[in-house]
């Protein structure tokens, strides 16, 4: 395979990180101010998107920082994966920004720069996890993003968003202080490296007991990926303005911890070693168990956050049970399901937001009838809500596709039956929201009056995605072949 | 906590005392504290340096970078006593008291009143004044001159004699103590301000360390007297009794007035009125 | 009997040594009063001077200054003819740290005492304890 | 030095340190220091030490009691132990 | 006559002369003026600063560094030696002493006021007496400048009336037994070596190993040394007197007197002991590294009982010397490497959390928690640098003290202790409640005039509190030293490779 050396991934870090000063300087012109939110976030992309045909030529990009520790280096560099990641997110990032922009205005939210700042530094911290070329860069970055994430989540500077803050450092930072940092510690002693490699490193340098001690400890360590019982935090955290919970919560930060435990399996413990420890199963049944139960649990969700946030943590773990599966199409489902979700989820949250912004809405019950007054919103969660639940025609199928056949090469029923089962269970806690919103009597229905859609910046980056989640169906190749080409890399060696 | 610490020295007195019998005999001339160090000393303090009192030569030259800041150790206590305790607001009290001298009369002047300043025959007193002994008034003031002469030869002859610049600076120091004990504090402040005080104590360390940096500006290491030689012509081993003279007398002088100091501060709780 | 006199003479001063720290230690553990705990305090370091001139001595051997200094070069000096000086400047300067220790310590007690009108450490606690026990000491009230 | 004069004089400076401590009077308890402290001194220049005795004469029996009784004199004489 | 060669040669004793000069020249000419003070005082720090870099230079370029004082050769003059493990630090504590000082003119000017001479003069005392006590290569020497050091900092800490005395005159007590059974132990030292320079010392103590008086002058020394940093059980002292005393002296004297006290430990340890015998001959390993393990849960713990912002500060202190201890004694390359490697992060890192501490109470008045209400509005870039130090002392990358971190908890798991290590991640714990509890009231609760007026949450469009900062020269040293913190990180595998490397392994082999 080839490497190359160039700092185009450092540029795809600093671009949103550069802009903080512009951002901060021009805090007393929005205008400018968020003319520099969306020239970062364009920035980044194009970067991003300049390394893909070198990705998918099978090159890889590096990039050397500096030997923070003898031995152990700030590392970049870009592979399928991390590309495959990077780019849902760089991109979504230009969407949420065209979002924010109109939710915040529309409702005159306080303290828009740090807002903005602080979002433009959780994003550079996430493109950072994306292309962190060894465990230490990965943490590093994964800290920042924890940090960064917090003033978002606890925005409104209130009670209920104090608790929340709380709720979220103590999940987030204490796991990933009290059991990721000894984990990598213990992982450096014992192999004297921690670069992800395609067969793991750990293979033949730790015993099968410390390995599936390891193991627990980053499954449960990177907290953002809400492994019940890890999870409390993330509809704690549905307090942030919808933008935030839109990106952070279905994007970037919940991504960044699957993508984290992915890059542990794939990159750290080698899928191989793992096959023969047999410990596939156990990662199975933790993620089948969280998917069952929050799926449960969302059903009973009044609140439409909520109800999201839960069937985040559901679908956050079908990653990890794809990867898990340790079959190559239960992996590259997994890896597809990353990018897939990201577009489901994130119309999801726009559509929430632009309720909000339109209605003032914020529960399910509260919901009956409101397609007659917002038609093209609900038709975008509707095509959300298909592409989460894995329906034609919508991308998330094309995931949920790989996964059930990921578990019938792993040989593993029970989690096919899970994934059926779970399907079954999204449908039910989504298509009653939609069926009620259009299909009511004009008696029941809580919204009268003719149609009147949220702003135009609200309305156009959930229409956008919407689209997206459809076109990815028909056109799944970008993903699709990057994440091939990171079971490629594994596998082949 | 308390019998706590009291256990523990008793334990620690218990360790202390088993250890003793390894020491070395009280007296031993070949205990390697005597043996390995010291004879180089006591053999060479006489060529390196030409001063007969060992200890002399080896506190002013061959640990002189001690002494510097033994030196410093006493300035930092004078400064200390002062940061700490002195009063600077000048606030007017209500009344001053004032003595004629001729007569013995207390006079209360209350605030607002003409002070008879620029007379020559009254003297500021406090109010918690006491009246001072007269025999002791007279024998302090015959005695205090002779102590500040010893002083001054203890300074200058502890090149050949038991003394020095500490010795003699504690002497001239006291003196001045003296006088001020018999007399008032603010009968020696007029004498020896409380400026002069702490000029001279940082002139008397200024001098020690001048003349290392000095050795530094002659070309050779810091403290290095034998260097001085390059200036009046003298050969590097007088040069070396010279330099330990120079700075006994910075010693010397710091002290005296750190003493002093430390003392005007003490004894008049930061106030500098009447003292004892 | 003449074993144990040997052993004695040969340790006493070692022995004095413990019996003052313990005493000073004492002193500044048991004793309440600030300036009592000074004075254990000084005695303490006297003890470790009181130490340390012990290792200078020796026996048969005069004071640690050259006789017949000038002119009679060629005398021949022997080091065991003279008492270690080493520990002597060593102690000058162990003095002089001790008394100016001593002046910082007895203008802290002062300020104490005119701050709670007391030396009586327990009497103090009870007087903090009785003033707002979390006040804040401002930097602008210097006695 | 004389062990047996030696060793009456180390009695005297214990003496003085144990009265100096617990003598029920500070002003008392700075003099009695003052005493150890010139206990002291003839023990070291007894052993030799005649310039360590010398500054000890001078610091210790001479200046730091007058600054004891100086901090004495300007606080209280009154302790409980 | 000096030429530039010339001045190099003599850098060592430029450390320690310059500030003692200025501090001389400073009690002089401030009875004259009152203006000078400060850029003399800022001058020499300057000054002093320049020399250890330049020594730094020097020592990494060329090796040890022996500078001879009065021209006499060791073991019968003084040396200073300088070798990578001081020359490190002099660096580190020149920094902070400068940078403290740097931005200490308007607070010292308004704690002070008359007597800010005296302060200054105090203040470039303590630093030469840490200096001095960084660079020697003598045992007396060491306790002659602890001296210096401690009584300018006894004094500087019972500055204030009341309380701050009494934690001053404790100081003092504590201080001095200490210091003295430091002495006492190199007295023993003394007694059956005859020697006081440290090298050699070393050389002659293999020789004599049956003897129990090196392990009496061994637990004495550590003994002393351990009061003076305050480890626990004896660091009773520590806390009230940094908590009482005036911010611009708890931030010079908090980061540098245990980091100081703690290079003495490994000093005396490795070089005058051997680490030989101090690992290998007595087996005081284990107890001590559980010693360092319950200072660090005790310093936590207590540090969260803690209403004031100081004195919470001053309990992690505590534990962190814990850290240093506890690292050095698991007698590891990785453990001590990152033992010293903490002390320069550590002085860093308590500077910056003590100076913002210092910059939030000169504008409050107060140094409760309760104060820091709405303070992320007033003040916010002096709280951006409270969260820049507080993440470096909880330990998140890219900040130093995720580093040394790092180094520690390797060599918890290297030495098997996992004791040490399980207490560390504790800390860390704690201390993400510790600051996040403090950053929760300056960030969610509105600012009120008096603090301790309770008031609720606070309004989404509160923008009546203004910003005000504080004065300019606090505000750049602190961000200045912020800023270091993250300097310091990425460059602390450099550190520790070039640097630190060259100490350790040479000893532990």
């Amino acid at each position: 395979m080839e490497t190359i050396d160039s700092i185009r991934p450092l540029i795809a870090i600093l671009a949103s990180l550069l802009v903080i000063p512009l951002i901060m300087v021009s805090r007393k012109a929005p205008n400018l101010r968020e003319m520099w939110t969306l020239a970062g976030a364009g920035l980044k992309f194009l970067t991003i998107v300049s390394m893909l045909p070198l990705v998918l030529a099978g090159t890889r990009i590096e990039c050397t920082l500096v030997e923070v520790l003898p031995g152990y280096g700030l590392e970049l560099r870009v592979d399928a994966l991390g590309m495959l990641f990077a780019l849902v997110s760089s991109f979504l990032w230009i969407v949420t920004s065209v979002y924010s922009i109109g939710y915040m205005r529309s409702l005159d939210e306080h303290d828009q720069t740090r807002y903005f700042s602080f979002f433009a530094l959780s994003l550079s911290a996430t493109v950072g996890v994306a292309f962190s070329a060894n465990l230490l860069t990965l943490y590093l970055f994964y800290e920042m993003l924890t940090l960064s994430t917090y003033p978002l989540v606890t925005h409104h500077q209130d009670r209920e968003a104090r608790s929340a803050g709380r709720k979220y450092l103590f999940f987030i930072l204490g796991t990933s202080i009290g059991m990721i940092l000894p984990a990598m510690l213990y992982i450096a002693l014992k192999t004297g490296t921690l670069e992800f490699a395609s067969q793991g490193i750990v293979k033949g340098r730790i015993s099968p007991q410390a390995t599936t001690l390891l193991v627990l400890l980053f499954v449960f360590g990177f907290a953002k990926a809400a492994v019940m019982p890890f999870h409390a935090w993330l509809p704690a955290a549905m307090v942030a303005p919808t933008p935030v919970s839109a990106l952070l919560h279905a994007v970037a930060v919940v991504k960044v911890g699957v993508f984290s435990i992915v890059r542990m399996i794939t990159g750290i413990f080698g899928t191989g070693w793992l096959a023969e420890l047999q410990l596939s199963t156990l990662v199975c049944t933790l993620a089948a168990l969280t998917i069952v139960i929050s799926s449960l649990i969302a059903l009973s969700q009044d609140g439409l956050k909520r109800r999201l946030a839960f069937s985040t943590i559901g679908q956050l773990s079908y990653i990890v049970l794809g990867v898990a599966l340790l079959s190559k199409s239960g992996m590259v489902g997994g890896m597809l399901h990353i990018g897939m979700h990201a577009f489901g989820k994130i119309t999801l949250f726009f559509c929430a937001g632009a309720i909000f912004v339109a209605t003032g809405v914020t529960n399910v019950s509260q919901m009956v009838g409101i397609g007659r007054r917002l038609p093209l919103t609900m038709s975008a969660f509707f095509i959300g809500a298909l592409s989460v639940i894995g329906l034609p025609p919508c991308g998330g199928f094309i995931s949920k596709w790989h996964l059930v056949i990921g578990t019938v090469e792993a040989n593993q029923y029970l989690m096919l039956g899970v994934l059926l089962v779970s399907s079954l269970l999204n449908a039910a806690y989504f298509l009653p929201i939609v069926y009620r919103a259009f299909f009511c009597t004009p008696a029941e229905s809580m919204f009268p009056g003719p149609a009147a859609e949220a702003p135009t910046w609200c309305l156009v980056p959930p229409l956008l995605t919407a689209g997206l989640s459809i076109i990815l169906f028909i056109y799944p190749q970008p993903f699709l072949r990057l994440a091939r080409l990171a079971i490629q890399a594994i596998s082949g060696g | 906590m308390k019998r706590l610490g009291l256990i523990a020295i008793m334990v620690f007195g218990g360790l202390l005392f088993s250890i003793s019998f390894e020491l070395p005999d009280l007296g031993d001339a070949r205990s390697p504290a005597s043996t390995h160090v010291s004879p180089y000393y006591i053999e060479q303090a006489i060529h390196d340096t030409s001063v007969p009192n060992v200890v002399t030569a080896i506190l002013a030259d061959y640990r002189g970078y001690d002494t510097l800041f033994e030196t410093a150790v006493i300035f930092s206590a004078g400064l200390a006593c002062f940061f700490l305790l002195r009063i600077t607001d000048r606030k007017a009290p209500k009344a001053r008291f004032y003595r004629h001298l001729a007569t013995g009369l207390t006079l209360r002047v209350e605030k607002g009143g003409r002070l008879p300043e620029d007379t020559k025959e009254f003297e500021r007193i406090d109010s918690a004044w006491v009246p001072s002994d007269v025999i002791i008034n007279m024998t302090c003031r015959l005695v205090v001159p002779f102590i500040q002469l010893f002083a001054l030869y203890v300074i200058a002859h502890g090149h050949h004699s038991p003394g020095g610049g500490f010795q003699g600076g504690v002497i001239f120091g006291a003196a001045i103590i003296l006088y001020a004990i018999s007399n008032n504090l603010r009968r020696t402040l007029r004498r020896t301000s409380e400026r002069t005080s702490a000029l001279l104590g940082s002139g008397g360390v200024i001098i020690y360390l001048g003349t290392g940096l000095l050795c530094i500006l002659l070309g050779a290491g810091f403290l290095n007297y034998s260097s001085l030689s390059l200036v009046p012509g003298l050969d590097p081993v007088s040069a070396r009794s010279y330099g330990i003279l120079i700075v006994e007398i910075g010693v010397g002088i710091a002290v005296t007035a750190v003493m002093v100091w430390i003392y005007y501060n003490l004894a008049s709780a930061g106030k500098l009125d009447e003292g004892l | 009997m003449e074993a144990i006199t040997t052993l004695i003479i040969a340790k006493y001063n070692y022995w004095a040594v413990i019996l003052l720290i313990v005493i000073g230690l004492y002193a500044m553990i048991a004793k309440k009063n600030l300036v009592k705990k000074i004075i254990g305090m000084n005695i303490f370091q006297t003890a470790i001077i009181l130490f340390y001139v012990s290792i200078g001595a020796k026996r048969g051997a005069t004071l640690p200054i050259i006789v017949h200094a000038h002119g009679d070069a060629a005398h021949a000096i022997h080091a065991a003819d003279y008492i270690n000086p080493l520990p002597h400047v060593l102690m000058l300067t162990a003095i002089v740290v001790s008394v100016a220790t001593l002046g910082v310590a007895l203008a802290l007690a002062m300020k104490i005492y005119f701050h709670y009108g007391t030396l009586e450490e327990d009497e103090i606690q009870k007087k903090i304890m009785d003033r707002e026990p979390d006040k804040v000491a401002t930097s602008g009230e210097h006695l | 030095m004389i062990w047996q004069l030696d060793l009456i004089i180390l009695l005297m400076v214990v003496i003085c340190g144990i009265s100096a401590i617990s003598i029920r009077d500070l002003l008392g308890s700075a003099i009695m220091f003052g005493a150890y402290s010139f206990m002291m001194c003839l023990l070291w220049s007894i052993m030799g030490a005649v310039d360590v005795s010398f500054t000890e004469a001078s610091v210790g029996a001479g200046v730091s009691t007058v600054f004891f009784v100086a901090a004495v004199f300007r606080t209280t004489r009154r302790t409980r132990d | 006559m000096a030429s530039l060669e010339g001045v190099t040669q003599h850098l060592p004793a430029i450390i320690v002369a310059v500030p003692l000069l200025a501090a001389l020249a400073v009690t002089a000419l401030w009875w004259f003026s009152n203006k000078l003070c400060y850029p003399l005082s800022v001058g020499a720090g300057l000054i002093a600063l320049a020399a250890s870099a330049g020594l730094f230079q020097q020592v990494l370029s060329y090796g040890v560094v022996e500078y001879r004082l009065g021209g006499w050769p060791p073991p019968w003059g003084i040396v200073f030696r300088v070798d990578h493990l001081n020359s490190l630090i002099l660096v580190a504590v020149a920094l902070v002493s400068f940078l403290n000082l740097a931005g200490s003119r308007v607070a010292a000017e308004k704690e002070f006021q008359e007597k800010v001479g005296a302060f200054y003069a105090l203040y470039l005392l303590f630093t030469t007496g840490l200096f001095g006590i960084l660079i020697t290569g003598d045992a007396f020497n060491l306790y002659v400048l602890l001296e210096i050091a401690s009584l300018t900092g006894y004094a500087l800490i019972g500055i204030g009336s009341g309380r701050a005395s009494l934690s001053g005159l404790n100081y003092v007590f504590m201080g001095t037994i200490g210091a003295t059974l430091y002495l006492f132990g190199v007295g023993c030292l003394y007694v059956i070596t005859g020697s006081l320079n440290m090298v050699d010392i070393g050389a002659i103590l293999p020789n004599l190993w049956p003897s129990k008086v090196i392990v009496l002058a061994f637990l004495l020394c550590l003994g002393g040394l351990f009061v003076k940093m305050a480890l626990f059980p004896l660091h009773g002292w520590l806390p009230n007197a940094y908590t009482y005393s005036p911010s611009v002296v708890s931030s010079l004297v908090a980061p540098l007197t245990t980091k100081v006290m703690i290079y003495a430990m490994v000093r005396v340890t490795l070089t005058i002991f051997t680490f030989d015998f101090a690992f290998n001959k007595i087996s005081l390993q284990v107890p001590l590294v559980w010693l360092a393990v319950l200072a660090i849960i005790v310093g936590s713990l207590m540090a969260l009982s803690q209403q004031r912002l100081k004195k919470m500060l001053a309990f992690i202190v505590v534990a962190e010397v814990g850290y240093m201890v506890g690292g050095f004694w698991l007698g590891n390359r990785a453990g001590m490497s990152g033992a010293v490697l903490h002390i320069i992060n550590d002085a860093l890192m308590t500077l910056c959390v003590f100076m913002a501490a210092g910059a939030l109470s000169f504008r409050t008045g107060d140094d409760r928690l309760t104060s820091l209400k709405g303070m992320f509005r007033k003040m916010p870039l002096t709280m951006g640098a409270m969260v820049l130090g507080g993440l470096s002392l909880i330990g998140v990358p890219p900040t130093c003290g995720f580093f040394s971190k790092w180094y520690l908890i390797s060599g918890g798991i290297e030495a098997g202790h996992y004791g040490f290590v399980a207490a560390l991640i504790i800390s860390s714990l704690v201390n993400i409640v510790l600051f996040f509890r403090c950053f929760e009231i300056a960030y969610f609760e509105p600012f009120s005039g008096s603090a301790g007026h309770q008031s609720g949450p606070m309004e989404p469009d509160d923008r009546s509190s203004t910003v005000v900062e504080a004065p300019a020269d606090m505000l750049i040293t602190l961000l200045t030293a912020a800023v270091l913190l993250i300097v310091l990180g990425i460059f602390s595998g450099q550190i520790v490779t070039r640097v630190i490397h060259q100490v350790i392994p040479a000893l532990t082999g």
